[in-house]
């Protein structure tokens, strides 16, 4: 049974320094190479079935010569209640004990119904069997499954790295230290505008992140309570408030 | 649930009053001489006592009115103050304006066995009056479109400040034109007869409305067709109508509500009302003035069963919304539950649905309640108390919302429960008394079952023996 | 030994006489029957009203359905306790649909179990018969003795029956 | 309205049992020329279960397009079946007779192929017995009944043997009639099929009885299928245009409107075919039109129900939707479509009696109305889906591949494949209900003329 957020012993999360954000694509880069994400060739693109688990969505803010571009990196924002997990008739999604909304690909037949329910549309359906060209085969990360097609995938936090650091604390006798454990868009993002760790330890830099005056979550109104949040923009011409959402 | 009751002693002989949940017998035929000398009869039978009732109730309307203008003129500027007074138009409208769709429905479904209940239900509409005139306190005091430079959400979207107090104005004027319409459409053949029958100033009165009828085809078949379009006018308005209250006077006063099946649910617990005011103006027909003779178990067995329809319409349609709220949850269907069920009128809540769809549901399921007079009777009646307390859990609710917080995107903070004041109350006994007494006063004019109808019914209706046992022969004609 | 007799009728109201006939020859009640190609009025051939049960059928079925429902809804939950969506672990509300559904279909099954049995069908020796009784002819049939076969087929032949067949 | 006409019921059987004593010429090569289309469809189902969903135009986020457009179309279409056989058995409406049976074989053949859609248009479909079949599997997990796609099959399954019995309780006496009419092995098939049926009191009770029983025991099933089908759009608040209280009395009532009018082409087409105009009567296009006048309008107040409030939040994803819906190419297009073919059109054709007696033109107004309403259907989920939320980035809309359209007019062939094999070896139309109609009919006398009237038991 999950317990509830403040009971669990962890409970990850993520937070998004918008202002931090160049748009770089470093972590999109990262997160493919580390979760497998099969190769979006043009057709995919041209299809609108083109996969990244993480996005960074760009803006335009104003009108010509006074407009600036705007990046805000989107990743599956691990909902507490989500509306993607209780749709799925084979719980292929759920909401597991440390606060993740985990994809089990065993489970799932494909209904696409979780897609539907994701108001983030951080969600993929697998069209086709993925392929790698032949000089790829190697790079695959062993630690994570290479998905068939016919299921849904979408960002799981780096599972693998979660468990791998959750097993080492394990072994000795020892909570997860923060920072210890990172996901590939937060290692790969070079200004540090993507922080994960463990809403759960008050001492976390999540945690003293998350108390920001900027702190906003996306589509509030829709009450999914995410465990990603972010924090606004800083507009030297504007007071700082949430411009996004 | 099925209509079929098990047969026992099909040539027992017993009389069915005595036993009614068994075999009842065929009613017997009416000569049209006596149902016209004796339906005319009843406008006048019974005088004093029902003289006596009509004075209660005129007194009670009268203090109802007087409370009022104390009200309005000291309660004026606090919207919350007038939730039970919506309430109780809402409450008022949907009992007495559903019932004349069982009189609109029967007909032009051609079935016989509404015919002699059709006057009754008709007459029901009259109460469109009192809630146009109760409702003109409410409509002065509605909160405007702009507050604060903000609009709120309404059905009127961008239109004047003043929509929702014109179009409630026509929509209510046009009920009571089309109401008046539809009982005069049914009545001319019954003016006719007390042209014929009555004495002294209804005589002249008759011979007035009448408007030279004598019954030739012509006149039945205009009559049919006038009774056709003012049936479909009466249905389309009373829809219209419960479209606009329900909408301006309860949702769009509740930031956040957005629930677009409300106004059919509205309108289906109104006819689910409006059943049930049939039966017990029915059943009070039969009981106080002697027309066993005309109201037989077909007529309550009948509204029986669409009563027991409706009320499980009514949870459906109930469900139907709440599943969506409570599955969906986002901020503004939280909302919904935490205000208008959970809220502070949750008990409220839990007493309507048990009045208007628990109880009745296991009551009028039994084949043997609906064959019986008091047992359906009973049904209507906790049917009646039910849809009451619902509507006060939501126009209450509804009333109550600060008017500083109408454009938010959604209610955070729930106003506490409001109680009704001894000023509330006299206002909605009042209420109900003017109903009451304009279809008493409507019913020393014109006979509570409409006399051609009644005639017309015995006319089509023919209790047979076919082979070895009896059958009632029911007329379809074109 | 007992042995059917069926007579054969064009019009019903033969039938029906044949059917007092038999009452007055002092047959009892539920040896002889009428055999018809369509429904007819009930008690219109003066035959014994059939008595039924078949009300119990949809009420007791309703009541298997909601219990299994309500076990195989509810035991799953509390056995894979996997929360999804924050939505509590017993939703009342979702297992409403599931409940209802499987309430109605063991109604629907029960009542159909209900109007077989009711109907004491299959009937597997279907005992004398015509078929030009589905083409109109009304047939009326007694199973009796075979002494007192004879005092049937008088009574069925008294009332006019256009044919006698014997089983 | 009733015309009283005297038919006896020899001629009744050899009439309405032309379909299985006296196969008329035009059957076999019908059912020959549509078999082949069907073996068609399930081999390119086959190929695309085989290849994998990328044959298809979905994308992201049009997740459901035109299977599931479908599969809420024939959900819609069975609801005729009850309509007219549940609905109008409890109101004793006279004309309902000749059209029951093939109303309720709409249902069970519309609901069989329904079924289908689901299944083929999952990623994984072989391992969709997981959720279809609520036991516990090898991976030791039952299903999630909290999800609308669990409601789904349960409701469905459950109107789907719900139909099936009922068809077969009021088969029982046609089956009986069929077993005194044949020999050889078809005698021998109806004689086991009609357990030993010989029509006594007793057993016409029992289908009366039974009859009324069952049609109030599958009305509330009728309401809550199609309620939950429109469930599984309802309860995402994800998608702005789905997440309206209305949907499922809304559903419903276009599920009705679609229905009947199916039936009204299936009884054009049986008249036609069969040759049964003296059983199948203008009078009962007449009738079924003023029910669907009736029920049109009803639909047509709840469609601006459902538009009116869709708007009434103001919310900005929403009116983008309800923009690209209403008065984008080719979405505009198809809005105007929709529009008059399913109301405009077939209701004011039907608001003349000249046309709601002439069997013609409702064939084609009723053809007009399952236009509508699949478009209804494919208007509801698409647009919603590919307008979702701020978040939605592609804004190409959905394009159907050419295998979907096929498989779309395959499921319409695959209907009419099921009903013709079924009507080779039973009756369409109940020919005992036939029957009673003579038996019940009478007439009163009033002065000259004599009123139609019908025998209503004592009870």
């Amino acid at each position: 049974m999950t317990l509830q957020r403040e009971k669990r012993q962890y409970s990850w999360g993520m937070v998004v320094d918008v202002d931090k954000c160049t748009g770089c694509q470093a972590c999109v880069l990262a997160c493919q190479a580390e979760n497998n994400v099969p190769l979006n060739l043009q057709d995919r693109f041209e299809r609108a079935r083109a996969m990244s688990w993480i996005r960074v969505e760009r803006y335009w803010e104003g009108e010509f010569p006074d407009i600036k571009a705007r990046f805000i990196p989107i990743m599956c924002q691990h909902c507490e209640n989500a509306p993607c997990e209780p749709v799925c008739p084979v719980f292929a999604t759920y909401h597991n004990n440390e606060g993740l909304n985990v994809q089990v690909y065993n489970r799932c037949v494909g209904t696409r119904y979780c897609a539907n329910g994701c108001p983030y549309i951080v969600r993929f359906f697998n069209y086709w069997e993925p392929v790698w060209p032949e000089a790829f085969r190697n790079h695959l990360n062993p630690d994570v499954t290479v998905r068939s097609r016919g299921i849904m995938e979408k960002c799981s936090f780096c599972i693998q790295r979660i468990r791998r650091g959750v097993r080492n604390a394990e072994r000795e006798n020892r909570n997860v230290v923060d920072g210890e454990i990172q996901t590939a868009c937060t290692q790969a993002c070079p200004t540090d505008a993507l922080v994960f760790g463990n809403f759960n330890d008050e001492d976390s830099k999540v945690s003293k992140m998350r108390k920001d005056d900027r702190h906003y979550t996306l589509l509030p109104h829709l009450a999914t309570d995410p465990n990603v949040v972010y924090l606004a923009k800083i507009d030297p011409d504007r007071s700082a408030g949430a411009s996004h959402g | 649930m099925a209509s079929e009751a098990v047969h026992s002693g099909a040539h027992s002989g017993v009389h069915a009053e005595a036993h009614e949940e068994a075999h009842h017998e065929l009613p017997a035929r009416v000569e049209p001489d006596v149902t016209t000398s004796e339906l005319i009869a009843t406008t006048e039978a019974n005088a004093t006592g029902v003289r006596n009732w009509m004075w209660i109730l005129g007194a009670l309307t009268l203090v109802g009115i007087v409370v009022a203008f104390v009200k309005v003129l000291i309660e004026w500027s606090d919207q919350d103050e007038w939730g039970y007074t919506a309430a109780m138009v809402a409450f008022l409208f949907s009992a007495f304006g559903g019932a004349p769709l069982v009189a609109i429905a029967g007909t032009l479904a051609k079935g016989n066995w509404v015919r002699p209940i059709a006057r009754f239900a008709a007459l029901c509409s009259l109460v469109s009056i009192i809630c146009t005139i109760w409702m003109i306190p409410l409509i002065l005091n509605l909160p405007m479109l702009v507050v604060d430079g903000a609009r709120r959400r309404s059905i009127w979207f961008e239109g004047p400040d003043v929509s929702p107090h014109i179009w409630a104005l026509v929509a209510m004027i046009t009920l009571i034109i089309s109401a008046l319409g539809l009982i005069y459409a049914y009545a001319i053949p019954d003016f006719a007869a007390m042209r014929d029958h009555s004495t002294g100033w209804k005589q002249r009165f008759g011979a007035w409305l009448a408007r030279g009828w004598i019954g030739t085809t012509v006149q039945w078949r205009t009559m049919r067709m006038r009774i056709g379009m003012m049936g479909t006018l009466y249905f389309f308005t009373f829809v219209f109508v419960h479209f606009i209250i329900s909408t301006d006077f309860a949702m769009s006063l509740v930031p956040g509500w957005r629930d677009a099946i409300f106004p059919m649910y509205h309108a289906i617990s109104s006819i689910q009302a409006g059943l049930a005011v049939t039966v017990i103006g029915l059943w009070a027909a039969r009981k106080y003035l002697g027309l066993e003779k005309y109201l037989h178990l077909d007529q309550f067995w009948s509204i029986g069963r669409l009563m027991f329809a409706f009320t499980l319409l009514w949870g459906y349609f109930f469900i139907s919304a709440f599943i969506v709220f409570w599955y969906g949850r986002s901020g503004s269907d939280q909302m919904w539950i935490d205000y208008l069920i959970l809220g502070p009128y949750f008990w409220v809540f839990i007493l309507a649905m048990l009045f208007i769809w628990f109880t009745p549901w296991w009551w009028l399921i039994w084949n043997r309640v609906r064959r019986s007079y008091n047992g359906t009777a009973i049904g209507a009646g906790l049917i009646l108390l039910g849809v009451f307390l619902d509507r006060v859990r939501l126009y209450v609710a509804a009333w109550t919302v600060p008017e500083d917080r109408i454009h938010e995107r959604f209610l955070t903070e729930y106003p506490s429960t409001v109680y009704p004041d001894v000023m509330d109350i006299f206002i909605m006994v009042g209420a109900l008394a003017g109903s009451i007494l304009l279809i008493l006063a409507a019913t020393r004019v014109l006979p509570i079952l409409s006399i051609w109808d009644v005639q017309q019914f015995n006319l089509l209706y023919r209790p047979v023996e076919y082979m070895k046992t009896k059958v009632s022969l029911i007329g379809k004609p074109d | 030994m007992s042995k059917s007799v069926l007579g054969l009728y064009n019009d019903p109201n033969q039938a029906a006489d044949a059917m007092d006939a038999l009452k007055n020859a002092g047959f009892a009640q539920g040896t002889f029957d009428v055999l018809t190609g369509t429904p007819y009025p009930e008690g219109a051939f003066g035959e014994h009203v059939p008595q039924h049960r078949l009300f119990r059928f949809p009420a007791f079925g309703a009541i298997i359905g909601f219990t299994l429902a309500l076990f195989l809804t509810a035991a799953t939950q509390i056995a894979y306790p996997l929360v999804t969506g924050g939505k509590p672990i017993l939703s009342l509300f979702a297992m409403l649909v599931i409940l209802y559904e499987m309430s109605m279909l063991s109604a629907v099954i029960s009542t159909v179990v209900g109007i077989v049995i009711e109907s004491r069908l299959p009937n597997v020796n279907q005992g004398v018969y015509d078929n030009r009784i589905t083409e109109g002819l009304i047939g009326v049939v007694i199973t009796t003795d075979d002494d007192k076969a004879d005092t049937a087929i008088d009574a069925l032949n008294g009332a006019g029956a256009m044919e006698i067949k014997q089983a | 309205m009733q015309q009283r006409r005297t038919i006896d019921q020899i001629h009744t059987n050899r009439v309405l049992l032309n379909g299985q004593l006296d196969t008329p010429k035009w059957w076999a090569p019908t059912v020959i020329v549509l078999g082949i289309i069907v073996a068609i469809g399930f081999f390119l189902i086959g190929i695309m279960v085989n290849k994998g969903l990328g044959v298809t135009g979905l994308s992201r986020p049009v997740y459901w397009g035109l299977f599931i457009t479908t599969f809420v179309f024939w959900v819609g279409i069975s609801h005729a079946g009850i309509m007219i056989s549940a609905i109008l058995r409890l109101s004793q409406a006279e004309w309902r007779r000749p059209v029951t049976r093939a109303a309720e074989l709409l249902t069970v053949f519309s609901l069989l192929t329904a079924l289908l859609f689901p299944l083929m248009h999952a990623g994984r479909p072989w391992r969709i017995i997981y959720f279809i079949l609520p036991y516990d599997f090898a991976r030791g997990i039952m299903p999630n009944v909290r999800s609308p796609l669990i409601w789904d099959p349960v409701a469905i399954s459950t109107y789907l043997t719900g139909s099936t019995l009922f068809l077969y309780i009021a088969l029982l006496p046609d089956l009986g009639n069929l077993r005194d009419r044949t020999t050889g092995w078809q005698n021998a098939l109806y004689t086991i099929l009609a357990l030993g049926w010989r029509g006594n009191p007793r057993q016409w009770k029992l289908q009366t009885v039974g009859g009324i029983l069952l049609s109030a025991l599958m009305l509330p099933i009728f309401v809550s299928v199609h309620s939950i089908v429109s469930w599984d759009f309802a309860v995402t608040p994800a998608v702005e245009g789905w997440h309206s209280t209305i949907f499922a009395p809304y559903f419903v009532i276009g599920a009705v409107h679609s229905g009947v009018s199916a039936v009204v082409t299936m009884m054009a087409l049986m008249r036609w075919l069969w040759k049964w105009e003296d059983f199948i009567r203008p009078e009962h296009f007449d009738a079924l039109a003023r029910l669907l006048i009736v029920v049109a309008t009803g639909w047509l107040a709840f469609t601006f129900l459902e538009l009116l409030f869709a708007v009434y939040g103001l919310d900005a994803p929403e009116l983008e939707l309800r923009d690209m819906q209403i008065f984008q190419w080719p979405w505009n297009l198809l809005f105007v479509t929709f529009l008059f073919t399913g109301y405009i059109i077939p209701v004011g054709m039907w608001l003349q009696k000249s046309v709601r007696n002439n069997i013609a033109l409702m064939f084609w107004s009723s053809l007009f109305v399952n236009i509508g309403m699949w478009l209804e259907r494919f208007m509801i989920i698409v647009p919603g889906l590919a307008r979702k939320t701020p978040f939605v980035y592609t804004w190409e809309a959905y394009r159907p591949s050419g295998l979907e359209w096929f498989i779309l007019f395959w499921s319409l062939a695959w209907v009419t494949f099921l009903m013709l094999l079924f009507s080779r070896f039973f009756p369409l139309v109940p020919l005992f209900e036939q029957k009673e109609s003579q038996t019940f009919g009478d007439s009163i006398k009033i002065g000259r003329v004599r009123v139609p009237a019908i025998v209503r038991e004592a009870d």
